[in-house]
């Protein structure tokens, strides 16, 4: 075992791609120098401009260069600064890297990675700190990836650089210094399997990102203090999805908890919600029970963002309330 | 390093290339009047000759991308008229099995790396492929076409700064007609000349007279051999004139028609054909040899399309991700 | 009585809020010429081309000239051709329009309409043909109009002009030229008040945009072939949501159908699908059964973008597997 | 139309503006570093002069834009010292109530429009309100600030081609510090100078020493007086130097620190106070009295803001939507 960091793993993860195929490289804002959380650090040094490629403030046009780049051949890993600027590079990335396999009949792929970061809870206001993946997953074509973990992290990212797809991969600015034990060999991880991180018999909880340790924080609470056994599932993958996994749980348990950071309205936990009711209808005890953050922008104020953010509180009162109805 | 100029055999194969273009548009708009082909359909007539000397310098690697009004770029650069027309009424046997459509043709045999309905978004796309030859090491030069419309759009700025910034093999071909669907240039922006709005970048460019095939082949050719040995990137203005409506379908109200014998003087293969003549290239039936020629292949191209079965269902599932 | 047409009607209410108040103002890219639908058809003549203003393609900055406007005193009305290039004005949209409001503490307000339309069918292919709705409703400070109906229309849209907020109005490029009877006045119509087109006891069929016609058609089939009843109900604005209407419904009928033509997986039925479970879990006889387009883009191919697109044959099937299981 | 050239009075009250940004960003930064300010805060330490040289001659009623580095241009504009601290404190007597913070400050009564952390985003709105102008018939002129970075960004570019394209009052101001977070100017651009880029659109530009505030106050004063009068747009390029990090935090190992002599040469403080000393306008202990008179006025700043409650938790629904 050894410590390590989420934003260790995915550096490490980078490095390892680059060192074992010449067709890897990265470009973004500011990667030569590391970025703002240092998750390119020590690449340019290690493999050279070239490969380790500053730009401009041009999300639109490195989007399209990372296109080009990966359907004439190479494997581009672009960096988005922050997941909110996603919008800038929208066009691209839904428009031309989503269709392009399927308008040219097969003929072109794009074996690109989007590494952006998302959240809240650094006080970065309502333009630095969004949550958008629902947004990506209603677009057929992309992949969709939210490491929680480091000991997941380096493996999502190895596994989303080997796919032939574009694949977006969504890491969260408060984990990226987050202590870890790892094993000392990372363990591949397949794009679309599920990890149940808790068993558990009266409740599953599919948690997304950050929510992933604030459900497992919460399944102890319940364990300690109301004999609840909640099941924790972290679907690392939004696209493709590990349905069978969730449903398979709630025929155990006939409860669900779906909880992420982002906006609930509109967010990746109504697609599980409407997916689950239908396809386990019979084993609900109860309507599946969404978490996620009001229907407002993230305010600034410390107490206000605080209390505007989903986390373990809220997932054990939601669990209390499905397992103990008053 | 200097290009030789256009030869007299190197002249006919560019009649064959723009009449074939001519012709093949002209059918595509008798199929959409005929409700044969479908949707939103851009035609090149009066703009070939800009698609046939850029694109017939080029080897099958070379990239080339293109934008909304792409049939013309897609042909010159190699693909067949039979399953380019396949493509523009659905069929299984197009060049991206119906699914693409005509702003969407790819070919990749033939190095066509695709069109694009978004103005200007194959611009930074295009870029990227010429990294990637950098990246590589080979000697592939990315070409990518666009209208004048585009220009206005953020993307083609990031992207001339980025391509200057990296001094990449690639060359930019805007075709300036002067009008972006229904609305004149002067109605989009201050600055007639797009060579005039890259000017702050320094990179080489150029604008020439789209419809004069030779000059338009003398410029293209010198910026190749160039990007071709490392150097780069180069813009090349084609000025030209779109003798249709916007789409197949247009009205075309606001602007007003131009007489015959204004486009007579106009027309690329008219004036090709002129040249040719005055140069002793070939003779009058020749002309009508290679024009009939390319009305046979184009004839063809729509017996094969019309035969074409329509794809699969199943076909939608299977394609929207590549297999690992 | 009279007919009228779904862009007439558009055009209409454009032309009688510019007439009614000198604030407001058109623009966007070949507005001056009515565009390539008639939306703006004859607006330049009236107003002049200072009110009536044609733009480059810019997508990005005329959004946000639109905002600097709107918070300016202003009332514009932007169009973007194709809902598909809302793309690059998101940046716009979602970090400046949307929120400027909240951030500003209420000091500032944006009160603009974006005009777009969406929707496959004319065989545009992947890139002129989307319904990308879901989105914007995931975007708190936006909302989101969908018409079905001219009679609704002319309503919805000057609602949408007089709202201080920002209003993503999308159209249906198919429903354009469909003739239809209106009385003489149209009728003024609330955001966030839906309607109920068909009355009936045995399903309720929740439909937006063009899916409304086919619920209506498939509704009348359900009668004659089956006797079922449904009822139909059109939101007409996504957000906000007439959730109530929708609810109350459905604890009469105990099964709803929610259909549109977007990709089903993460799009706005999902929403609809979760906040029903959840409010009338105990009503609900059988899962809520969502219809959309299948994950994939919009195929050119005329057979292959026909069975794409969902309609009354889809709503029809549905409610038969709902109502009268095997 | 010729603008008077910067005078005593205004000089002073110019350095009262600058040691109130300065001395402002100073307790930001201890703040920040005491864990009582939070999130993404970007000081403008040695930029105060082009703020103070600009918004000093505007009125109220001139909307105003900034970027992420906003602080100056909003105090400069006249947002009160308290309600800015107390609103990057997140209290509830900020500006904003407490929702918008450091990158989002705005202050309608001022004509400060906002800040925004989208680089170049508030470009195009900026022109939006000038337009708004051109359209209420009034003489107000839009004014937007922004960095370096922001001109590599499609938005800036497409903006510049409206503004150009339609003649609207809008000054278009450029911080050029050289430096776009941790990467110099160099590395994302061939073009050094922003006045360059924007050449093509053949509107009026300067670039200025943005430390030397009265040449700052006297070019900006020019295009001022011309849009007032139905002019415009103007771009004016500001050459000035970021002394801290990027961002409050940043370690900055990226550059060298600036020798303490050589900043003394550049610090448009300590310049504009040897230039009013030399013009006799004041003497040396008024220096020290406009100092002290910032300082005092940025510890009640301070204060009130530690003293001012957070924002009640209601108010996050309350403020989603604008009523009708
Ligand atoms: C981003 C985007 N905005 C708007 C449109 C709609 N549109 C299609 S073609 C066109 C005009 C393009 O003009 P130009 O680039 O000059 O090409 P031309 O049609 O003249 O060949 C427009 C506005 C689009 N396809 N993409
Ligand atoms: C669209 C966008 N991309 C990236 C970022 C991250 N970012 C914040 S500031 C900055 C650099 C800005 O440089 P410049 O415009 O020169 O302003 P300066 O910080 O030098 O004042 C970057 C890349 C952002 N805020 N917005
Ligand atoms: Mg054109
Ligand atoms: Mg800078």
């Amino acid at each position: 075992m050894a410590e390590t960091t989420y934003v260790k793993a995915i550096t490490g993860a980078l490095a390892e791609a680059m060192r074992a195929d010449d067709r890897v490289f990265v470009l973004g804002e500011d990667v030569a120098e590391g970025g703002p959380y240092t998750a390119t650090a020590g690449l340019a040094e290690e493999f050279g401009t070239a490969r380790v490629i500053d730009t401009p403030i041009s999300e639109a046009a490195i989007t399209g260069v990372a296109i080009g780049a990966a359907q004439s051949g190479m494997r581009p890993v672009l960096e988005i600064m922050f997941v909110d600027f996603v919008t800038l590079a929208l066009d691209q990335l839904v428009n031309a890297a989503a269709k392009a396999h399927f308008m040219s009949g097969g003929q072109l792929t794009v074996p690109m990675v989007v590494r952006t970061q998302g959240g809240a809870g650094q006080r970065g206001a309502a333009q630095h700190s969004q949550s958008l993946e629902s947004w990506l997953t209603h677009v057929p074509g992309l992949k969709v990836v939210m490491p929680s973990r480091a000991v997941d992290a380096a493996g999502l990212l190895a596994a989303s650089i080997r796919d032939p797809n574009p694949v977006v991969l969504i890491e969260n600015k408060t984990l990226y210094f987050r202590r870890e034990e790892v094993p000392d060999e990372l363990p591949a991880v397949e794009l679309g399997v599920s990890a149940t991180l808790r068993e558990g018999r009266d409740v599953t909880i599919v948690a997304l990102s950050r929510l992933v340790h604030d459900a497992l924080a919460a399944a102890e609470r319940l364990a300690a203090e109301d004999g609840i056994e909640a099941e924790v599932i972290d679907p690392r993958t939004l696209v493709p999805l590990d349905l069978a996994a969730i449903v398979k749980s709630v025929q155990r348990t006939s409860r669900l908890v779906v909880a992420h950071e982002a906006v609930a309205h509109g967010g990746f936990g109504a697609e599980i919600a409407a997916q689950v009711q239908s396809a386990a209808f019979d084993f609900l005890d109860a309507p599946v029970v969404r978490i996620g953050a009001p229907f407002a922008p993230v305010p600034l104020s410390a107490p206000l963002e605080d209390a505007y953010l989903p986390g373990a509180d809220e997932v054990v009162a939601a669990v209390r309330g499905l397992v103990m109805p008053p | 390093m200097v290009e030789p100029p256009l030869d007299g055999a190197q002249a006919l194969r560019l009649l064959a290339t723009m009449w074939r273009i001519r012709l093949f548009e002209e059918a595509v708009g008798r199929l959409a009047r005929a409700d044969e082909a479908h949707g939103l359909i851009h035609t090149s007539v009066g703009q070939e000759g800009i698609a046939a000397a850029v694109c017939s310098q080029l080897r099958d690697d070379d990239p080339v991308y293109s934008g909304h009004r792409a049939h013309g770029h897609a042909i010159a650069k190699g693909a067949p008229l039979d399953r380019t027309m396949a493509e523009l009424l659905g069929r299984d046997e197009g060049l991206c099995r119906g699914l693409g459509g005509s702003m969407h043709l790819v070919d990749v045999e033939h190095g066509f790396m695709g069109a694009t309905g978004v103005v200007g978004g194959n611009v930074p796309i295009a870029l990227g492929s010429a990294l990637a030859a950098r990246l590589r090491g080979d000697d592939t030069v990315a070409v990518v076409f666009f209208g004048d419309g585009a220009v206005q759009a953020g993307h083609f700025h990031e992207t001339v700064n980025l391509a200057t910034l990296w001094r990449l093999p690639l060359v930019l071909v805007c075709e300036n007609n002067g009008f972006a669907e229904f609305t004149p240039r002067s109605a989009h922006t201050n600055v007639e000349r797009v060579t005039d709005v890259v000017a702050p970048y320094g990179l080489a460019r150029d604008t020439v007279d789209g419809n004069d095939v030779v000059a338009t082949w003398d410029a293209f050719g010198r910026y190749l051999a160039t990007a071709r040995a490392g150097g780069g990137p180069f813009l090349l203005e084609c000025l030209t004139y779109r003798l249709g409506g916007h789409y197949e379908g247009d009205p075309a109200a606001y602007r007003e028609a131009l007489a015959a014998e204004e486009w007579q003087a106009k027309d690329p293969i008219v004036r090709l054909q002129r040249h040719a003549a005055a140069e002793g290239w070939a003779a009058e039936g020749e002309f009508e040899a290679i024009r009939s020629e390319a009305a046979d292949a184009v004839d063809q191209a729509v017996a094969f399309a019309r035969a074409s079965p329509f794809p699969p269902a199943d076909l939608l599932e299977e394609l929207v991700y590549a297999d690992g």
